[in-house]
């Protein structure tokens, strides 16, 4: 199948919450190193608010990220508040009115996702940000639609290029969040945002692939 | 780390349960629970907000009361509050006179507050904002935009709340909080890491007989780790990383604060006083008021910051009006 | 123990000198460098004096000012002042009614208060004493002439500074301070250990995970060492130390003071402080007034005391008088 | 011989400085068992400052008891202060107008100190204080007079008593001073006091040896 129903998207939601939980630590680890280690605190008290709030509910797909993105924008504060809450609110907006999603859909969503979060914050790739992680996993996205490409070859295309994004922020110097204070100090690790960034996309297309099949 | 709290998850909460019920005839509840405001604001004042990360006590909900901050929206553990607690703490402190919000430059706190601006913009509050910057060792003098606030914020606060209490309007509220905080230089250092409750384990390392120069509230690395050194040659070193920076001159007039950063004694807060005192003398520059005490912690960390703010007649008078908080209380 | 200072040995005169520069609108120096007195005593009053060891900041000068303790003797970190200190004390408070001299029952300052009222007999001044004694975990309630005078000793010079600045005469002073220590019980739990800077190493151990139920504020050992507790438990077990003891009961109204040791996050007071009030609460006792901070440390302890104090009219009063010293401010 | 003179007694004094100097750390740590880790420094702050200033100077036997006691009394503060500069001060007056000490003065000296002691103190032997120490060396030096024995012979049994009484408070429970509300929880260690107290007495007695051979 190269569609899923967006009504049959509530196991999409729960697989992301699992990805977040089951990394708390080792997020927290990685932003202890140049930020405050607080980043898998962060993102798993949302994530398990969320959980705990619907996983007794019935929702679509876009409206989990709808009210995940909300929950971490009005109860989790932090930059991780207003970041991933723009970008899954805005995902969800793009994609309300849909009953099937396919490889152009989900592009488009995470395409404005990702457009709204650059009204908020100025970090471009290269800044050692979630942006690294982000926005070539959005191309690819939107390469695979171009070339018509089976939805779960463009999500395990998609997840590679998230992962590449991820890893290319080793070698950067951070240029936005606290981290962006250590110059050059902040070199030779991952970036919190985009290592949680990448574990929330691979999370959500395992469970679209597995949707799929 | 031995603590007293129950689940981490709620200190914040009983945190603020506790400081409700201690001080409750300075501060109240409001219907967020995240946010705190004073008791009896006089009307037809602007209103004056802060907010901030908790963790860095007395800052930010200790310096709500008589004559400085009106509100004070409270995040997780060092952690921005969110939009909504900003929102709500301008809506607790609007009077119709708009509201100044005064608070630290921190990504989080930017994007909250951004948001919150834009939204109280929307239900007719109007509220402008000063973003304080004071932490020298944070970014070179050219990228002033980046740096780091920390306790500077607290001599912000004292004038911001002083102006609006004076009667001041939004834009003189405004301009009296930017002059305080383009007229004020800090400098931190680090002697010993703090942990997240949650965490459980400190999130950053300063090696035993070493110190960190420049620390940020939040352990962020500063400008150099150096080897632990004496009261004097610390007072040294942070002279000479704030005097220069603003610069401090000869003949100058500074309010001194020399804050904590959580665990260390006080008594020795004193000591390194009395050497910066000595050093500041020596160039000229007379401390019209000094505070010192724990101004502005990062829970159990070690070390001190120093804050030095050059004074004008306009600055004297506000620094000088009473005020009464729990953190700070002047008469 | 990564530390502020200098010479171990002259940390103490060290503080001072930034105490009494950081402070001079309140205290002043006298003529014997380990004396502190206050500004502007008013003529004609009881003279009020305080004295211990130091590095329990507020503790002692910090309670010297308006309406509070006259003058202070200081003594080396954790060791009593000489008594040349407290006859130097007595001298800088005699008005000419009288001194009463209101400190804490450690044998080193038994022994050199005693001595120091001899000596200023033989020059004409009368001081009587108040010696507290608080610490119900110090000694059996029979031998209660034992125990140790810890936090409580706050409140002894709350009461007594007030009788005293509201004219009381040297007889009522010292009942009126005798009435507060008695009134009053406190308990300390201990949950990590201080080094006397010129030692280098802890002096006791609290092994981690575990916590001492009693401690003094020397780390004297307690009533018992017991697994590291939540905040709950902890208010549960300060609550059923104190309550009996007195026995404070359904109906009573209290003072209740919660000092952090020193290095605990204040963050923590206010959960404990939250858990404590809602226990008194269940037991019918109402807090009139609760104080909530660092009160009374031991440098870099970490750990709590909980103090409380029955109130009648008169305690009432007195406690609700204004002060003004660098450790309480009082509207 | 069997006596020293008085005026010859500045050595003596040294050597109960170099005796507390020397066991500084090691009275601190006696300390730290069950008081709170101090003596040893409050001890050689005192003794050190009487070097400091007397090194130069010229004194005899009883003038240097005199000014340690005074610069303890008055200086130092604490429980030593009052404690020791009781014992001090005493025992020079008893002993200031004697041109020679021998064992009769001696003892009559610090017993005089002891009694000054008993005057601000209220513990006995028994109680876990330096009363234990002091009380059985004033003894054994009463009882040497008493016998007519050899000035040294008695400094060296002086010695044996106060160190069998400094043993003597391993087993005991505290009674007095900081230790004291520890109750049984003080046994199976030295007191501090007692133990500063039998390196003073061996000091004094060693260096008294020396001044009579
Ligand atoms: N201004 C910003 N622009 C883009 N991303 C940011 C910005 N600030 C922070 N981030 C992202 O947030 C991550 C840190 O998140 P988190 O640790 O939860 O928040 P905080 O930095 O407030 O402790 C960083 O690794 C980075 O990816
Ligand atoms: N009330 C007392 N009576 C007799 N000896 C005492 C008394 N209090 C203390 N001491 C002696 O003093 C010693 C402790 O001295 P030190 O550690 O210098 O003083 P502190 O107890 O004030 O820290 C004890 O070991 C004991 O021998
Ligand atoms: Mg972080
Ligand atoms: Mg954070
Ligand atoms: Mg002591
Ligand atoms: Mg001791």
């Amino acid at each position: 199948m190269n569609t899923f129903k967006n009504k049959d998207g509530k196991q999409i939601l729960m697989a992301m919450v699992k990805g977040i939980q089951a990394n708390k630590e080792y997020l927290g680890e990685v932003d202890g190193l140049i930020g405050d280690g607080d980043h898998g605190m962060n993102m798993n008290k949302g994530f398990t608010l969320f959980e705990s709030r619907f996983a007794d509910k019935e929702f679509s797909f876009t409206e989990g990220l709808e009210e995940l993105g909300t929950i971490l924008f009005a109860e989790i504060g932090g930059s991780m508040g207003p970041i991933y809450g723009t970008i899954l609110n805005d995902a969800a907006s793009a994609g309300e009115d849909e009953e099937d999603i396919d490889v152009k859909v989900l592009a488009e969503m995470l395409r404005s996702g990702l457009a709204g979060l650059q009204e908020i914050v100025q970090a471009q790739v290269g800044d050692k940000t979630l942006v690294d992680t982000l926005e070539p996993a959005v191309k690819s996205l939107e390469e695979s639609a171009v070339l018509g490409e089976e939805f779960s070859l463009a999500l395990n295309k998609m997840k590679e290029a998230a992962t590449d994004g991820r890893d290319s922020t080793k070698d950067m110097v951070a240029k936005f969040g606290r981290s962006s204070r250590l110059g050059e100090r902040s070199k030779g690790v991952l970036d919190a945002g985009a290592t949680s960034c990448c574990i929330i996309l691979t999370a959500m297309a395992d469970a679209m692939i597995e949707l799929l099949s | 780390m031995p603590r007293i709290m129950n689940n981490p998850d709620d200190i914040v909460d009983e945190m603020l349960n506790g400081f409700l019920k201690a001080h409750a005839d300075i501060v109240e509840a409001t219907d967020n629970k995240r946010v705190v405001k004073a008791k009896n604001i006089p009307a037809d004042k602007v209103g004056v907000v802060t907010g901030g990360g908790s963790g860095h006590k007395p800052a930010f909900i200790g310096y709500v009361g008589k004559n400085l901050c009106d509100a004070a929206a409270v995040g997780e553990i060092c952690s921005s509050p969110t939009a909504a607690a900003f929102l709500d703490s301008f809506k607790a402190a609007d009077q119709g006179q708009g509201v100044a919000c005064l608070y630290g430059n921190y990504s989080g706190d930017n994007m909250n507050v951004k948001m919150a601006v834009k939204m109280a913009k929307k239900q007719g509050i109007t509220v402008k904002t000063v973003v304080a910057n004071d932490d020298v060792a944070s970014a070179p003098k050219e990228q002033c935009e980046k740096r780091r606030g920390v306790a500077g914020e607290v001599l912000m606060w004292k004038v911001g709340g002083a102006k609006a209490a004076k009667g001041g309007n939004l834009d003189e509220v405004i301009a009296a909080a930017q002059k305080a905080i383009d007229n004020t230089r800090s400098v931190g250092i680090g002697l010993a890491p703090c942990t997240l409750p949650a965490v459980g384990h400190p999130n950053f390392e300063i090696k035993p007989g070493t110190m960190e120069v420049g620390i940020g509230h939040h352990g962020e690395p500063g400008i150099a780790v150096c080897k632990l050194e004496n009261a004097a040659e610390m007072a040294k070193r942070m002279v000479d990383v704030v005097v220069p920076d603003y610069p401090f001159e000869a003949g100058d007039e500074v309010v001194a604060l020399v804050s904590g950063l959580g665990a260390t004694p006080v008594m020795e807060l004193y000591v390194l006083y009395d050497e910066i005192e000595c050093l500041l003398k020596e160039k000229g520059i007379h401390v019209y008021r000094p505070y010192v005490g724990n101004y502005f912690t990062s829970m159990e960390m070690m070390g001190a910051t120093l804050t030095l703010m050059k004074l004008d007649d306009e600055l004297k008078e506000l620094i000088d009006t009473p005020a009464n908080s729990m953190g700070l209380k002047q008469n």
